[in-house]
């Protein structure tokens, strides 16, 4: 049987955490191969639930990865059932893994020195965490506009802090910028600066902000979700129209990362 | 002597395992994950006329035991299939034999299709797909009349340069009728079933979840009722069967196999461990080994004199 | 208010979930694990003119998420059922409403049922049914061909004192034809949907496991042909439906309501669970909460403004 | 809601130990409420398995109970998913549990004193158990005829020396006597004894030839299997033909325990 080497993994990961975020997020690392081998900030990992009943797998953006102890970590809000059952999970276990998938942020044109924005609502965040890392690594100055619903649903706070000025907003107003997102860009004196590059994982309300605001811009990218059956590019589940053109891209394989202008959000 | 060997028109298949159309693509992102030279054949996504973009989204939804899709026939049409698709699949697995799974709206477009897909070199067979459930026009139609789907078979079948053999549709009072049709008009063997009309209600909005309100369910919750079809349509006509609907693992494709396939193609399956075709055909011996079976042709034999 | 009370035809319901026919028998056994005024109505099993011994065992098979059935009718015939299963719910459960489920292998047997059930005073409707799939004779045949359904709906309902909801099948290439049929011919409901025919086969005798060969399948796995097919009736007809297929919780009942069902029963569902009725009545409040419910009539009516 | 005091109970009993006995054989104590109601040996609980996949229930007869530890011991052989599942259960796991269910084996007609013969074979053996305990307990003075396909597989053998005589038969004749049950009881001079009741349980053919042997006997009793879904008596599934009648008896609730010549085995 020829198996083995070949690029794309399919790994039973082993859960060495899992840790409660918030009341709805949690935060679960696991172990394996795929933690060592090159992955973009804003790819994705495609998860088997261990429930016979769900065929699906689920898709989740890779928040962090440990190449030297081997460890990927998730960031996921419990919405459904099979979230839910992934929250039972306890150390030990193992975790069938596919991944990393799609393509994630570009970064490579920035310069060290310049400046990023990333603009991040709620579930968004996960893979935007990777990407700031990885951005912090390259030398860029990053800030990041982060919007959730009330002040008790922040995650990562002091890791977001850690590498950049942070703006929150909230929809009740509960910490930070009282309002939506897009309101904070409006009023803020940040997003009038000159970013090299931003960066958005959100919502939809969000994306479409984002989509129109930074339409122009040479490198703003958009992070996209979509409901999939393979995750791998082969089944047409995931697409979303292109921008002005009659064509269909796949966001698990030509995105989910999407420059703005290019697709119909 | 190999024992997963089995023979049909067209195809000379080294085990009886292949994925099913819609589930696999062309194969190039699964080939990132095995060599696709293990499977027995591939069926590759419906080619249309034209390139097709297919329906709005949610294109899926999950179901217990199954899932939902209302994909609507997207693929980049026969151009970009005969000059792109097929030459990749030719040019790295030139002994892979490929089903191409034939679909249209209208008669003229599904003969210009199987005139044309056939003379590609690695395709030995063509599959016609009178039963997707996601298009409004074509499709179902020609899957649920007799009359219709004899005419249409006649046709394709005077134009296709390999063996035809034709995809049935589950949603339909009774499949015997049909099958009857498709042999009359001169079909080499059948494909079934593909999936289930089903719909999924998001309690949210109070609306469907897919864009196309409906979608195919398949899946191991349709096992029984491909078995069943199988097993019907097996009883009233002599021609080979492709069987499907909810093959997971070799019990699985032993069972469709004792209803009546003679090889089998496993699609949703792939999406739970995209290394389902060859973990199946990996477990085959040791399946066949539990159930006294030493090969698949004299288990085939065996259900074509004493069908179950 | 009572935000769960439902009205139908004939039946007053205080909450829309009862348990589907055949799968509770006349409630005795049941009557042993809660208290069946909890209900909001007692489907019972299918009556026949004569006593009914039913089909060769094995009758059940487990299928992923759903079960195969192939029971055969089997009932103590009508004259029994007067005598001894209907007194004993009108007995003990007085407020308790039947839908009685007649079943029958020609015209003048369902006929002959239909004419005596309804005299019980607590049958408040009859459930008609044309779509038994386990039956040589009668079942199917009736549920398959729209005159057929025509015919025996209105010779039932011109003998029947309570009002006749008739039982459809999803064995059908199109379920709308028949449910005009069964309209025009003065039903005053349907319910839907039987179940699905398949097999299963043993792999260590290659025999079909049912000693009937094939059984209805039910339960999780055909949930989202039921809301497909409650969906389609609905969208042909104003008459109420008493939606089944798959419920196991409060969530699938209200999707079934959303899909156009006035009402809900539970078949697979207490086999797994002999209290699932009233454990979904018990959640149904709180799921109507999470979805913004104020109570099912209301939902009801936005659902027959607006359907699905 | 009126719940609560119905003679049928469904609880979710908790597992107290899983014991392996043999190389397919398993033990499983539980304990609940369940232990404590009245029980007649060859009465059965319909458990069901911790799995969503698996809808119907599985009918296991009881062991052994004790109302003052209020556990109860099934013994069950892996023979497919539903009882593979059930072998991986651990302790603390809770089964959602029905019974006790069905008629059991009669036994009140017995004097002190009187002797009964127990005829098992394989998996038939648990309820026999159960049975045997019961009976000498009521004083009467039990004989074993037990088979099995070959030494390894016997189970109980201890627990069922301790309440009387015990004759072994094995297909392969690695223990006790060779050949299958039936023939050891034509061998055999303690069949020759005139047993105020007989009792057995096992495999189909076992079944059929105490159902003959024993058919004028006043007092002997079969116990059956057959598939089910109810288990309780409502959906006719599992039924058995009427000896000589044109009726069916339901194998949950008429039986599983019936006279010999009530029906067609
Ligand atoms: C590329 C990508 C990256 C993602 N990254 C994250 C992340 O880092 N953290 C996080 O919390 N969530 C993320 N999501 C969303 C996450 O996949 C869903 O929340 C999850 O699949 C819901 O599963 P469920 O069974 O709990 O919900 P259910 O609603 O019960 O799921 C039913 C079906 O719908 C699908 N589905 C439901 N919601 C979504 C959704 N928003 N996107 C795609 N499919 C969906 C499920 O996968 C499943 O097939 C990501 C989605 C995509 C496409
Ligand atoms: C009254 C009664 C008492 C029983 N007591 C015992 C006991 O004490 N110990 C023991 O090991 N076994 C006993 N059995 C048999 C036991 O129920 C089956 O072995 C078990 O259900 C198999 O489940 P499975 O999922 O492993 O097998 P599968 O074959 O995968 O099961 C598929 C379906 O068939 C049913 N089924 C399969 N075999 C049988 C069978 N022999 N009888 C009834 N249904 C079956 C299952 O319940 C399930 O619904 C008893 C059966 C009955 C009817
Ligand atoms: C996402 C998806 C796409 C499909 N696309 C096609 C298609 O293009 N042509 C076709 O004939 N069948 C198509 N099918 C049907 C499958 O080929 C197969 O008949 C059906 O899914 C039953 O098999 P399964 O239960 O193994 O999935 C599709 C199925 C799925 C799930
Ligand atoms: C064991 C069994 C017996 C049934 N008997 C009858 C019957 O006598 N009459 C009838 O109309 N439907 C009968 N049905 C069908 C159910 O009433 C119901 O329509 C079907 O099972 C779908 O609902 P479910 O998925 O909730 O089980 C039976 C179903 C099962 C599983
Ligand atoms: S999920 Fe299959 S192509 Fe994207
Ligand atoms: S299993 Fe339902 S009547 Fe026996």
């Amino acid at each position: 049987m020829k198996r083995g080497d070949f690029s794309m993994l399919q790994e039973k990961m082993v859960v060495v955490q899992q840790r409660q975020l918030t009341a709805d997020v949690f935060e679960l690392t696991l172990q394996g191969k795929m933690a060592t081998v090159k992955a973009t900030a804003g790819q994705f990992v495609d998860v088997k639930i261990p429930d016979p009943n769900l065929l699906l797998r689920r898709p989740f953006g890779i928040t962090q990865v440990d190449p030297q102890t081997k460890q990927l970590r998730l960031v996921y809000r419990v919405v459904g059932q099979g979230t839910a059952e992934l929250s039972q999970v306890t150390p030990g276990t193992h975790l069938d893994t596919i991944g990393p998938l799609g393509h994630g942020f570009p970064t490579d044109f920035l310069q060290a020195g310049q400046r990023a924005l990333i603009i991040g609502g709620g579930t968004g965040i996960p893979p935007l965490y990777a990407l700031s890392q990885q951005l912090v690594a390259q030398g860029i100055e990053v800030t990041h506009a982060i919007g959730f619903g009330k002040q008790e649903q922040i995650f990562y706070e002091q890791e977001f802090r850690a590498l950049g000025d942070v703006h929150y907003a909230t929809d009740d107003g509960s910490y930070g910028f009282h309002g939506h997102i897009g309101l904070l860009l409006d009023a803020a004196d940040f997003a009038k600066t000159d970013f090299a590059a931003v960066y958005a994982c959100g919502p939809r309300g969000l994306l479409m902000a984002v989509n129109n605001r930074y339409r122009g811009h040479p490198h703003a990218y958009i992070s996209l979700e979509s409901r999939m059956a393979c995750g791998v590019g082969e089944c047409y589940a995931c697409v979303v129209p292109a921008q002005g053109q009659q064509k269909m891209y796949k966001v698990c394989d030509d995105g989910p990362v999407f420059a703005t202008g290019e697709v119909e959000v | 002597m190999n024992r997963l060997a089995v023979d049909l028109p067209g195809l000379k298949l080294k085990n009886p395992i292949m994925p099913a159309s819609g589930c696999f693509g062309f194969g190039q992102r699964y080939a990132e994950f095995y060599d696709l030279d293990q499977l027995g054949a591939i069926i590759v996504k419906a080619a249309t006329l034209e390139p097709r973009t297919g329906n709005p989204t949610p294109r899926v939804a999950e179901t217990t035991s199954g899932m939902l899709n209302a994909i609507g026939l997207q693929n980049p049409g026969i151009e970009a299939i005969m000059t792109e698709k097929l030459p990749w699949l030719q040019q790295r697995y030139p002994a892979l034999p490929v089903i191409a799974n034939v679909a249209g709206s209208a008669e003229a477009d599904y003969v210009a299709v199987c005139r044309q897909i056939g003379t590609a070199p690695n395709v030995k067979a063509i599959e016609l797909n009178i039963s997707c459930p996601n298009v409004a026009h074509g499709g179902l139609e020609f899957g649920t009349e007799p009359e219709a789907a004899y005419n249409l078979t006649k046709a394709c079948k005077a134009v296709s340069q390999v063996p035809l053999y034709v995809k049935l549709s589950p949603n339909v009072t009774d499949i015997k009728v049909i099958a009857r049709a498709v042999e009359a008009a001169g079909a080499d063997g059948f494909t079934l079933i593909n999936t289930l009309v089903g719909m999924q209600i998001d309690l949210k909005t109070r609306k469907p979840l897919l864009g196309n309100r409906t979608g195919g369910l398949s899946g191991p919750a349709i096992k029984s009722i491909a078995v069943r079809l199988i097993n019907q349509v097996h009883h009233v006509s002599k021609l080979p069967i492709i069987g499907m609907g909810g093959v997971m693992n070799a019990a699985d494709a032993l069972e469709l196999m004792m209803a009546g396939a003679s090889a089998i193609a496993v699609g949703t399956a792939n999406f739970s461990n995209p290394q389902a075709c060859p973990d199946i055909i990996d477990a085959l011996p040791a399946a066949m080994d539990q159930y006294q079976i030493k090969d698949l042709p004299s288990l085939i034999d065996e259900m074509a004199v004493d069908p179950a």
